[in-house]
């Protein structure tokens, strides 16, 4: 039986235990409903999780666990020949193997049966379904294939079997239980508050996941480039060494980590102070109109992809930035030649800076909102002005919520991509003119995964090895984040 | 999972390859009913190979585009991997020029200038030293007089290897720094990333995005010189000048026959084992590398592409017949 | 009212001196405090207008499409010579369909059918996709066959331009696209009324395509419609229930502290390394095909998440413990607690930061490269699980043709991009007034 | 503890009331804010359809006393109970008992009134709702104007049910908060400083409500008011910094307490 | 209009107060909240150096005088006030008034005791800077020490000034409040209830507090409890529906009222 099948059978056994212990419950209490512990939904929810959990968790563990199984059990009977290859090879061979159940799946027992052990008629065959093989299969491919298969579809009627037992059962295990002074109640909620944990267990594996994903090639990188070189170089140039330098060339992470660190700074000084002061703005001072329509507005500014951003900045901003700067120069010195490059640290900071504005302003609008009023009315009451109450009792008492959103805010600009690209440029530079281009981690990340390099090479591996710095050093900074937020929490009410 | 086959070719690799192999996709699914019109993904020749060399299976890709030829540790991955049997064609070449805004005279350049304008280090006086130029005039005088600024592309792009190539290297040799840096450095390797490292002070602005970016970026600096793909300039004529090298215009007719030397070939590699197994690949195939395609009067030519003589269009058919692999 | 004041009843007392508390200098600053609001809220929206404004007037044209109407005469001669469209359908397909309306258009103009030169540039002016288009009609209905019907096919994308203005008359005619013959065929046509602008309904219906006139967002849409619907379902549940776990259930200890800052730190993560890692874990591990909506969704969830979740616990925090405590006092489990009273509280700051994580999550390209989703698709997905692309996609692949018409479909797909962002922001908008409510 | 427990024994033979049966029994009673100390060894029974009011001044541990006989206290994150405290024998802090049932037993009303930003007919359906005391909508529509009619609030909000239960006075809104415990119809009812928002008219009815609930009810109420505790309660318990001082019949303890602090804090002496 | 005023002048002329100068004058004062009215016209003078109570069944509009006596009715979205209220001549609602100065000199106190989440060094001293009252850290301690003592507060919090308010009982907290309110030192005080979460001991403490700020201050303090009223004010208006029914010397209003309705109140008859 198919899984989806098995699936929606359980969902309807689900369905059927509601019923059925929602009315045995109301039953058991004579109609009275305040006669039962927990509210007859609850009966009927413990019943449906009964029937469906356990065995959903299981099937689940099954299909995860199985295929590795039946793999193990195919290649113990490979032909010791093969064995003896290495185990590249081997997992070679497995693969293919894999493939041919797979094709054989499609073919009916009759054409299997026809074809033999003709190995290139089965490959012509397998082809013409549309399943590729890697070349022509050997012999003890085709019985292992058949093994595979026959294996397969054993455990997956035992799986059902068991999968039906356990919903069945653990229907009938919870009707059974089901009496009055039964706590259907608490035991729902437990599983609810297990399903909740496993949600905040999400974020969990997605970092176990990130990590994962990039760790392997990060170390392939390092097996190549000494991890001084990288953690402790001035200079970002992967092509060129250095004199007596490793053969690859230089890969410094202090140039992009600074420019990251650099940029984003600027970014937030132009974020925090407008996306704060509209936030208050609209929080405390603005009628509730305007405040509806100048929020989405604000919010909009979000929305707005941020290559959009990037050839505006390219377009727009840095050519304006630089003929300013030009004028202002003309106009102090009587040299009208720029200061501002038309790509710097500052185009990019102020563009992405603007895109960052509804991050700050749309989480502290509401942060500030809900400050209980007796707290402004406290302060009002004393003779303090709005801005007064604000500065001195709102703020401070939204603080904790608004570094959270300040955090993030900062977070998204450490991770942006397009706008520094197209604003600042992709020169890995160490300075600190904010007039001058510089780039970040993330530029380099995507142009070496994304370029037309060699993939084996340090060249792109090192995306990983900057992927994974990043990563730790943001971390770190979020840690020393949490810290301060917690020396400088005040509670209200 | 065991899905069932896939009936939809799947392409992944070079963004300089794309625009190419999207016409020939539309093309296909047009002229072909009975198959799908192919996925082309873009992410670069790097990406396209790694997807590429996975394996071998109706779940990894059939083609990767390329804009360089794959490299022989690109090919051992490919191989423990399973993919033993790969099948490169190539479907042209690439012209690369030089332009600049409209508003600017006529530009004629030869690799030394560019070579002295634009590398890490020049020779002034018999000595190697850090480029001191900053004007084209200083350069050479017959250049105009404004400052240098040169949007090169990036160190991701294949077409760097191509301009340090073609245009540094050479530029360092007709310039003559070559014998200064071979006798101020003793080893081979660095001697020849001399030549070709390019100066970092901001005269030289790598481009890491598209074309359309180094056209943004001469739009906001009109004195600026771009490097461009052919095709992007003679589709954006009227807001480009195109400059000369050795006094060669660019156009399909010069690369192709030579006399221009800037260009690079452009590639696809087939997984052989799906030729069979995935509906319309070996059509595809041979959609692509027909004159209705590549040759002189098709599309990809009219879109930029410069068509690779007769006489290797016919050997590029003939192995594409005989399933030549590498 | 003075007689209020009577010298009979008590006085009025007498003001005591006053003291300085500052008066003039502090309504400064509140004048200045609420100036600094106006003007970064001012900032913002002149700003976006300015953005905007600059998108609209680069891309309104691409609304707009240039078409032309020829009376198109289906020979049989030329579509199908040997009559044999009954025993074999695919002649129909394979016919010359170009030729008929090279014929068209040569009659119409009153061309010399033997100038090659002057044939080529009339048919040029024809979108490469009419012919695809007249086959349709004639697969769709053979009878239409030796009849002669007035069909409307698309200009090519440089006579579009030229029509909408938007090439340089002044540049040489060698260096622009369109020529003056052409020009002047154009000028003709317009006169006859053959050659009009009308409404691009293929804008939305079509797939992508190599050539500007025919390329369209259908895919993108729906493959964005995908994306969404994927993220909403799955981050917003997920976010809350992380949410208030941690904020209501959890003790507060080193393993909640790790998670929180886990989760800030995740906010922070580059958004192409969740491409990296929807490649290993969704593709590679759990064997999901390229291209789909689904890794997609899957992958901007896990990149929304952060952002939900953060908003959600300020907003979790913020409901009062009073309410709470009344909530407990009444014999409420704390799971009732928390899904009658304080989600409901919260709902307004859960919005918000779902609209931000989902808009982020909507103009996101740099992870779907990774996973196969920056590609040419050209006809729509019908399943999730089927390739397709999306819209900030769309506009970034737009943004990078060479050619020159593409140009105002990329600033179009921005518009069609932020209408759907409207769209969809402007139910969580209202929804967000409903729940908002000061206490 | 044994000896305590004889103790108490003894002390409730001399009482008038002994025989009346106890329907919370308190033990050695001591909470903890962190290292805080609130209540020290606290030894207080509840008798069943009684009133028995806490008094004392301010911060001597009367709410505190009373959130942990209806658990209340688990909420605070930092608050420990030692002890042990009975509901009908039962130990209510067994890990086995269910304080959410508990809690719709012991039911609370709370000093600062917290109407749930809802409708005023959601604020007091509320409670019946999730304890599914309600067949029908009908019969839910009577326990809501019941429970307000008792609360005295019927009269002033019969019409305007569906607006918002935070936009009334201070005074409604309390009574409102009282309206939705007794809604649940709870065995105990705490309730700290109920009164403290009402009015003398809108306190007497409570107290008048307090009194007809008495009949079905056992009820523990807080009070700064002396003039409360004697009007209401049948029993008095007066507490001084964390320490029970005193227990007894309010009679006795207006007009003859035992403990010299008693007399001194209701002479107004100290506080 | 005008035979109201003269019959309050004629009022006025048998009251033993008469050579008492208004403080402020409230004419005519109607307020609104959206479209439903809070008051009706009251017409109500506040003496100079005087307690005056406001007492009224809950609802009755106690709280809204109060408040639009220093205009904290401009905080409510809704809220209009119609009508002139006067502070020593001037007209508080004009448009030249400075609502902050008026709030400096007309301070307040709220029936929820509403501390800021800050220390209680914090809290008493946010006043006093944002005014600049005090030139020096001596003089802000000094300020501090001397409100918290006015409040009676100082015994209990002395040693942990720089702990948080809210860490406070409720009892604790209202005092606090109102140790932020004195070290402002206004001219007039309004106290909305601000003993109803005040035990006996702690409420004589703020009674006598408010005798003794009554020299210098003129205070105005809503009240639930006509004992309170009886002990601290000097008038005493009566609130009923948003009329104000009667105002009187504290006196004669409990022995011998005009209104029926007083007497009625009074004795408990409606409410
Ligand atoms: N959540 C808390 N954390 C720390 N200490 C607390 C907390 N709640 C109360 N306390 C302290 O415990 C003691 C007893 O407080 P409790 O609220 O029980 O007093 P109370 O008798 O109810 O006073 P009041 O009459 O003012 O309400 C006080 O000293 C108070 O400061
Ligand atoms: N913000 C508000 N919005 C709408 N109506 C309000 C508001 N505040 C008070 N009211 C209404 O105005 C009337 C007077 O309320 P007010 O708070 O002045 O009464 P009160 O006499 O102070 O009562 P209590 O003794 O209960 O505090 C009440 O009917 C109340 O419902
Ligand atoms: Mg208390
Ligand atoms: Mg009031």
């Amino acid at each position: 039986m198919s899984t989806s099948i098995i699936l929606l059978c359980l969902v309807v056994l689900g369905a059927l235990a509601y019923v059925a212990a929602r009315s045995r419950a109301m039953a058991l209490a004579g109609g009275k409903p305040s006669a039962l512990h927990s509210r007859p939904g609850y009966y009927g929810a413990y019943a449906a999780i009964w029937s469906t959990l356990p065995a959903l968790i299981i099937l689940c563990i099954w299909l995860a666990a199985s295929p590795g199984i039946v793999e193990s059990a195919v290649r113990d009977a490979f032909p010791d020949d093969v064995k003896a290859k290495t185990a590249a090879e081997q997992d070679l061979s497995y693969s293919m193997v894999a493939t041919i159940a797979r094709g054989m799946n499609l073919l009916t027992s009759d054409e299997i049966s026809a074809l033999g052990s003709d190995t290139a008629a089965i490959q012509a065959k397998l082809n013409g379904k549309g399943v590729p093989l890697a070349g022509e299969p050997q012999p003890f491919m085709i019985d292992a294939a058949k093994t595979l298969n026959a294996k397969a579809a054993g455990s997956r009627m035992i799986m059902t079997a068991v999968v039906f037992v356990l919903a069945l059962g653990g229907a009938f295990y919870a009707l059974r239980g089901i009496a009055p002074r039964f706590r259907a109640r608490n035991r729902v909620e437990r599983v609810m508050l297990w399903a909740l944990l496993v949600a905040s267990s999400i974020a969990i594996l997605t970092t176990v996941g990130i990590v994962f994903s990039m760790l392997s090639e990060a170390i392939r990188f390092f097996a190549a480039v000494p991890a001084t070189d990288f953690f402790f170089g001035t200079v970002w140039d992967p092509r060129f060494a250095g004199a007596g330098g490793s053969s690859f060339g230089q890969f410094g992470l202090i140039p992009l980590l600074l420019g990251t660190l650099y940029i984003g700074f600027v970014a937030m000084l132009v974020a925090v102070p407008v996306g704060l002061f509209a936030a208050i703005y609209m929080a405390e001072y603005a009628s509730p109109k305007v405040r509806s329509l100048a929020k989405p507005l604000l919010e909009v500014l979000a929305g707005i992809p941020t290559i959009v951003y990037g050839f505006f900045a390219l377009v727009t901003v840095g050519p304006f930035l630089r003929d300013l700067s030009a004028q202002v120069n003309g106009l102090l010195t009587g040299n009208y030649g720029n200061f501002i490059q038309a790509q710097s640290v500052l185009t990019a900071g102020i563009v992405m800076g603007i895109m960052l504005i509804p991050y700050v302003s749309s989480l502290s609008d509401d942060i500030i909102t809900a400050v209980p009023h007796a707290l402004r009315d406290g302060s009002l009451g004393l003779g303090a002005t709005r801005s007064e109450t604000i500065k001195r009792v709102v703020l401070p008492a939204a603080l904790p919520g608004i570094v959270g959103a300040l955090l993030m805010t900062a977070s998204r600009a450490i991770g942006e991509t397009m706008i520094v690209v197209l604003a600042a440029g992709v020169a890995a530079r160490m300075q600190i003119n904010p007039f001058e281009p510089m780039t970040t981690v993330t530029v380099k990340i995507v142009n070496q995964l994304t370029g037309d390099l060699e993939f084996t090479s340090p060249q792109t591996l090192v995306a990983f090895a900057l992927g994974i710095t990043l990563f730790f050093i943001t971390l770190c900074l979020n840690i020393y984040a949490l810290y301060i937020v917690r020396k400088y929490r005040e509670q209200y009410e | 999972g065991a899905a069932a086959a896939r009936d939809q070719i799947q392409v992944a690799g070079s963004s300089t390859v794309l625009p190419y192999a999207k016409i020939v996709a539309e093309s296909f699914g047009e002229t072909f009913s009975n198959f799908k019109t192919p996925i082309v993904e873009s992410g670069g020749s790097g990406a396209g190979l790694k997807e590429f060399c996975k394996g071998v299976g109706e779940d990894t890709i059939d083609i990767a585009n390329s804009s360089r030829s794959i490299k022989d540790s690109e090919i051992e991955a490919c191989k423990k991997a399973g993919v033993t049997d790969i099948q490169e064609v190539k479907i042209g070449y690439d012209g690369i020029v030089f332009a600049t805004d409209t508003a600017n005279s006529d530009v004629a350049y030869v690799p030394a200038d560019i070579y002295k304008a634009l590398a890490a280090q020049v020779v002034v006086d018999g000595k190697l030293v850090a480029n001191p130029y900053k004007k084209w005039s200083e350069v050479n005088p017959k250049l105009p007089d404004v400052e240098i600024a040169a949007y090169i592309p990036g160190e991701k792009h294949g077409t760097r290897e191509v301009f340090e190539e073609k245009v540094l290297a050479a530029g360092c040799k007709a310039s003559g720094a070559t014998d200064v840096i071979a006798k101020e450095i003793s080893d081979k390797a660095a001697q020849g990333k001399a030549c070709v490292a390019v100066r970092k002070d901001g005269a030289a602005v790598d481009i890491d995005g598209d074309y359309t970016e180094t056209l943004s970026r001469i739009a906001a600096n009109k004195t600026g010189v771009g490097v461009f793909g052919l095709s992007f300039y003679e589709n954006n004529a009227d807001k480009l000048k195109v400059a000369t090298v050795n006094g060669v215009v660019p156009s399909t007719e010069t690369i192709s026959n030579g006399t221009y030397p800037v260009s690079r070939p452009l590639f696809f590699y087939v997984k052989k084992a799906h030729l069979g197994a995935v509906p319309g690949l070996k059509e595809y195939v041979n959609f692509f590398v027909s004159d209705q395609m590549i040759g002189p009067e098709g599309p990809l030519v009219e879109y930029g592409l410069v068509a690779a003589p007769d006489a290797e269009r016919e050997e590029i058919r003939k192995n594409v017949e005989a399933e030549k692999t590498m | 009212m003075t007689n209020i004041v009577s010298p009979i009843a008590g006085t009025i007392s007498k003001a005591p001196e006053r003291r300085d508390i500052g008066i003039k200098r502090r309504y400064a600053a509140e004048r200045r405090f609420r100036a600094y609001g106006i003007a970064a809220i001012s900032f913002g929206l002149i700003f976006l207008a300015f953005l905007l404004s600059t998108v609209i007037r680069n891309g309104y044209t691409a609304f707009q499409q240039t078409v032309i109407s020829l009376p198109v005469e289906f020979t049989e001669k030329t579509i199908d010579p040997d009559n044999k469209r009954a025993t074999d359908p695919s002649v129909l397909i394979a016919a010359n369909y170009g030729a008929l309306l090279r014929d068209a258009l040569v009659k119409e103009l009153n061309i010399n059918a033997s100038s090659r030169p002057d044939v080529r540039g009339a048919t040029a002016m024809l979108s490469k996709s009419a012919p695809i288009q007249l086959r349709d009609m004639v697969v769709a209905d053979p009878s239409i066959i030796g009849k002669t019907v007035n069909v409307t096919v698309l200009a090519d994308a440089n006579v579009d331009s030229a029509n909408k203005g938007q090439i340089d008359l002044a540049v040489d005619e060698k260096n622009r696209k369109v020529n003056d013959k052409q020009l002047g065929w154009m000028n003709e046509l317009k006169a006859n009324g053959a050659l009009f602008k009308e409404f691009n309904t293929g804008l939305f219906t079509h797939g992508n395509s190599s050539r500007p006139e025919a390329a369209g967002l259908g895919v993108a849409l729906v493959g964005s419609l995908y994306l969404m619907l994927i993220v909403l379902v799955l981050s917003l549940p997920i976010g809350v229930g992380t949410s208030i776990y941690l904020e209501e259930f959890a003790t507060k200890n080193k393993v909640t502290d790790l998670i929180e800052v886990n989760i800030n730190n995740l906010a922070a993560v580059p958004s192409i390394v969740y491409g990296l890692l929807g490649l290993s874990v969704f593709i590679n591990f759990a064997g999901l095909p390229r291209s789909a909506p689904l890794v997609g969704g899957l992958v901007l969830t896990l990149m929304t998440l952060p952002t939900i979740i953060i908003a959600t616990r300020a907003a979790l925090r913020a409901v009062p413990p009073s309410i709470r405590a009344a909530a407990l006092g009444l014999g409420a489990s704390k799971m009732q607690m928390v899904f009658h009273h304080v989600l409901p509280l919260a709902m307004p700051g859960i919005l918000t930061g779902t609209i931000i994580g989902l808009a982020h999550a909507l103009g996101e390209t740099a992870p779907l490269l990774l996973i196969g989703m920056v590609a040419f698709v050209a006809s729509a997905p019908s399943t999730p699980l089927d390739p397709s692309t999306a819209l900030p996609v769309q506009v970034y692949m737009w943004a990078n043709e060479a050619e020159r018409a593409f140009v105002e479909r990329t600033s179009g797909a921005i518009i069609v991009l932020l209408l759907f962002l409207i769209v969809m922001n402007l139910g969580a908008i209202l929804l967000r007034r409903r729940f908002e409510r000061r206490w | 503890m044994n000896m305590l427990t004889e103790a108490a024994v003894e002390k409730a033979l001399d009482q008038k009331m002994n025989t009346i049966p106890y329907k919370m029994i308190g033990q050695d009673v001591s909470v903890y804010y962190g290292d805080k100390r609130a209540l020290f060894d606290v030894k207080l029974n509840i008798r069943e359809n009684t009133v028995t009011a806490l008094i004392g001044p301010s911060g001597c541990g009367k709410s505190t006393f009373l959130r942990s006989l209806n658990r209340m206290n688990d909420t605070i994150d930092n608050c420990r109970v030692t002890g042990k405290i009975t509901l009908d024998g039962e130990d209510i802090y067994d890990p086995d008992i269910d304080v959410v049932e508990l809690r719709a037993r012991v039911g609370m009303v709370f000093q600062k009134p917290n109407p749930f930003p809802k409708t005023i007919y959601e604020n007091v359906s509320y409670g019946p709702r999730i304890h599914g005391l309600a067949k029908s909508k009908a019969d839910l529509d009577q326990i809501v104007e019941q429970s307000l009619q008792r609360a005295g609030l019927w009269n002033e909000v019969k019409d305007r049910l569906h607006e918002s239960g935070t936009g009334l006075s201070g005074g409604q809104q309390q009574r409102l908060c009282i309206a939705r415990a007794v809604a649940v119809s709870p065995e105990v009812i705490l309730m700290d400083e109920p009164c403290s928002a009402l009015d003398p008219i809108a306190t007497a009815k409570v107290e008048e409500l307090i009194h007809e609930l008495r009949e079905n009810f056992t009820i523990v109420i807080v009070t700064h008011s002396m003039q409360q505790a004697a009007r209401v309660s049948q029993r008095t318990a007066m507490f001084h910094l964390g320490n029970l001082v005193e227990e007894n019949d309010t009679d006795k303890m207006f007009t003859n307490p035992d403990d010299p602090r008693t007399q001194d804090y209701i002479m107004g002496r100290f506080g």
